[in-house]
């Protein structure tokens, strides 16, 4: 196995964190930058689920080994390698993580309002949204400022 | 049978993460706004299906009502605000970003090597922590999912940030938004000549349903995937459902501006007070096991609730509920403030 | 018994999603907005039909039965409903629906440029049905 | 087996549903395959629940087909009234 197929997930990861760096970088308009925060917000979600994911696992809400979906989730595993890693029999993944991002997600979600309110405003008090058209609307006044005091 | 569901998870692993890439390249070539936010649903809905196969239920929750449903309305409501065109693409702009796009995905890449190999149990990010909590949550905690345990007992503290985090932002957008002569729209008439009666049959039957399926989450979330912020994000649509249909006008009559920011205040103050509570009766903040007197504490027959062994676990029940019931009022009431925000405010004259 | 509940309620979750890749295909191959509404809202609520009906076979009389119920209930409440809001928005917008081969479909694009396109009123056939 | 089977249809309608979201022609038809892959991802939660042995994750299959609608009007309030706010039909009569 190359470290291609054991990392895919990080690889794609990176990806799609570059995508929203290129999104955040290559334009000015200030609601697309918005959005280019949001995908590179939801990699970093992707990268600590994927860290958290253990192989043959299951979602961290207790069921009991000897219960019909306890044996069906060890079936196909080591019993092994479920007595070393599984807690009563069961494999879990890591419930850490999901719940980091889970309220990160919500928080995140506030914040890009609060973002998009600021754009809001910025829109009724400069009459546009593209950040050049605010730096050039920014000088003309400045330069009006200083002409006549 | 398992051996199957074994290679599925691993191939619609890949099949889901190479469909969220094409979708982030097409987000990033869109010219539309009004279409760079439509595949922006479409993303996180890809992105929630994947968190399930990567046995993540409560963050596939959250992903879902969030990503697709309330970060979209509040986006529209945005760019309804802004006016915005179509977003201007200039060939000089795209040089620079890229070449550092590369740079920095090359460094990430290589340090990405250094990783441990995805699924590994015994990596030190599994193996420590997390382990610890699967372990002791039936002894401590007593509740079947360890993911409301953590978030409700072990990291309360940080939940209670999180929370306060959530409410500022809604202040934020309160503050800018929700005051001033553009914040109160003039009601708009009905357009003439529209009767969409099938959209308001199906949203009248919809809107109870959604609510009453919020405190299903909210109530089941210590047995199963659930818990106060996805039940939050979800109880906040049934309002956000009946302004799009009936109204806004017609839902800050049924639940005015003031309603919803005082529930937001409560909400905090319910979470914060459950903490005190805990040190008024000797235990530190937000230490459930003191959320009871000791005098209260001796007359609980054991094994009322949970472990006949671990009589303190009623406490842990009674404050993952309280604070809970405390995330899902700050989070619902700070999500409509935003959504009123956002709908209520007047576009200005051109 | 049981095996033989597995097998079929199996094959009914293939033959739904055999009617959804029909649908997909529709949704491919079809001219305009409004036989590709036809097309995918159809195959989706049968579709879901079809697959919800083949697990509920597979889990026999649980709890989750009733779930499916009620995502089947809300599958057969909102597509229809969200399909007629879609055609009823692209109508309004001006797209024209296309008959014959050689007909030119003038509003196409009207719904391409962004919120930026001035909305085109027009007189649809709603005002006739107003009370 | 079968249900694998499903699976590996439904990804392909998915697919399908995402290429006509990205080409377009217009928003009409991104949103209407918005629309329709949110319920692919309705039934593909539920079949991958039974697959993977834990069937309470239907709880968010019924989650996704609630907010699809919810959205859907969303965006056709947007087309057609350019606003969120603006009621839908006649003026309230019984409320």
């Amino acid at each position: 196995m190359s470290v291609a197929a054991t990392h895919f997930n990080y690889l794609a990861v990176v990806v799609l964190m570059m995508i929203g760096l290129y999104v955040l970088f290559s334009t000015r308009n200030l609601i697309k930058q918005m959005i280019g925060l949001g995908l590179f917000q939801t990699s970093t979600a992707l990268f600590y689920i994927s860290l958290g994911k253990v192989s043959g696992g299951t979602a961290a809400i207790k069921i009991y080994a000897d219960s019909v979906e306890g044996r069906m989730l060890a079936a196909p595993l080591d019993p092994d390698f479920v007595q070393q890693f599984g807690v009563g029999g069961v494999v879990y993944s890591n419930p850490l993580p999901h719940v980091l991002i889970l309220t990160a997600i919500v928080v995140g979600v506030a914040t890009l309002s609060v973002g998009l309110s600021i754009a809001v405003r910025i829109r009724e008090a400069y009459g546009t949204v593209e950040a050049d058209e605010i730096e050039a609307v920014t000088r003309v006044d400045a330069a009006r400022v200083g002409r006549d005091p | 049978m398992s051996e199957i569901a074994l290679q599925v998870n691993f191939a619609l692993n890949i099949a889901l993460l190479l469909m969220l890439i094409a979708v982030g390249v097409a987000i990033a070539r869109m010219r539309s706004l009004l279409a760079a936010i439509l595949l922006m649903g479409v993303y996180s809905l890809v992105s929630a299906v994947w968190l399930i196969v990567m046995d993540a239920a409560d963050v596939a929750f959250t992903e879902a009502v969030v990503g697709a449903g309330i970060s979209t309305i509040v986006l529209l409501g945005a760019i309804l605000l802004v006016r915005a065109g179509p977003v201007r693409h200039n060939w000089r702009m795209t040089i620079a970003p890229a070449v550092l796009v590369l740079g920095v995905g090359g460094l990430l890449v290589y340090a990405m090597t250094g990783l441990p190999e995805f699924g590994d149990p015994a990596s030190p990010a599994n193996a420590y922590v997390g382990r610890n909590y699967l372990i002791q949550t039936p002894d401590e905690i007593g509740v079947p999912n360890v993911v409301t345990a953590v978030l409700a007992s072990y990291r309360g503290f940080d939940t209670l940030g999180e929370t306060v985090v959530v409410f500022a932002a809604g202040i934020g957008v309160a503050l800018m938004l929700g005051f001033g002569p553009r914040s109160s729209l003039p009601p708009l008439p009905a357009a003439m000549g529209d009767h969409h009666v099938v959209l308001r049959v199906t949203a009248r039957l919809l809107i109870p349903l959604i609510a009453l399926f919020a405190f299903y989450v909210q109530f089941h979330g210590d047995l199963g995937a659930g818990g106060g912020f996805q039940a939050g994000v979800i109880l906040a649509v049934a309002p956000i459902l009946h302004a799009l249909v009936f109204g806004l006008h017609e839902t800050i009559a049924a639940l005015p501006v003031r309603a919803v920011r005082s529930i937001a205040t409560l909400g905090v103050l319910l979470f914060a007070g459950v903490g005190v509570i805990c040190m008024i009766n000797g235990g530190g903040f937000l230490d459930y096991d003191h959320l009871f007197p000791p005098g209260v504490e001796a007359i609980i027959p054991p094994g009322l609730l949970g472990d006949p062994d671990h009589a303190h676990q009623w406490g842990q029940h009674f404050g993952i509920f309280f604070i809970e019931l405390g995330v899902l009022l700050t989070v619902a009431a700070t999500m409509v403030t935003i959504f009123y925000g956002f709908a209520g405010r007047a576009v200005e004259e051109p | 018994m049981v095996d033989a509940l597995h097998l079929i309620g199996g094959g009914l979750v293939v033959a739904g999603t055999l009617l959804t890749l029909l649908g997909g295909v529709g949704v491919l191959r079809f001219p305009d907005v409004y036989t590709r509404i036809h097309a995918a809202s159809l195959t989706d609520t049968g579709g879901a039909t079809l697959v919800l009906l083949g697990l509920a076979l597979i889990s026999g009389l649980t709890l989750e039965t009733l779930k499916l119920g009620f995502v089947w209930m809300f599958v057969m409440l909102t597509t229809p409903a969200a399909a007629n809001a879609l055609a009823n928005a692209a109508f309004s917008a001006g797209h024209t629906p296309r008959i014959g081969a050689f007909q030119i479909t003038k509003g196409v694009a009207a719904g391409e440029a962004g919120p930026d396109t001035p909305r085109r009123e027009t007189s649809d056939g709603n005002k006739s049905a107003a009370p | 087996m079968l249900l694998a089977a499903g699976i590996a249809g439904l990804v392909v309608a998915m697919t399908m549903m995402i290429w006509r979201a990205i080409v377009g022609p217009s928003q009409y038809d991104r949103m209407l395959a918005a629309n329709s892959f949110g319920t692919k991802i309705v039934l593909l939660i539920a079949v991958i629940g039974y697959l993977s042995g834990r069937p309470a994750f239907l709880d968010i299959a019924i989650v996704y087909a609630l907010i699809n609608f919810v959205t859907t009007i969303a965006f056709m309030k947007f087309f057609r009234y350019r606003t969120l706010s603006r009621s839908l039909g006649p003026e309230a009569r019984n409320g």
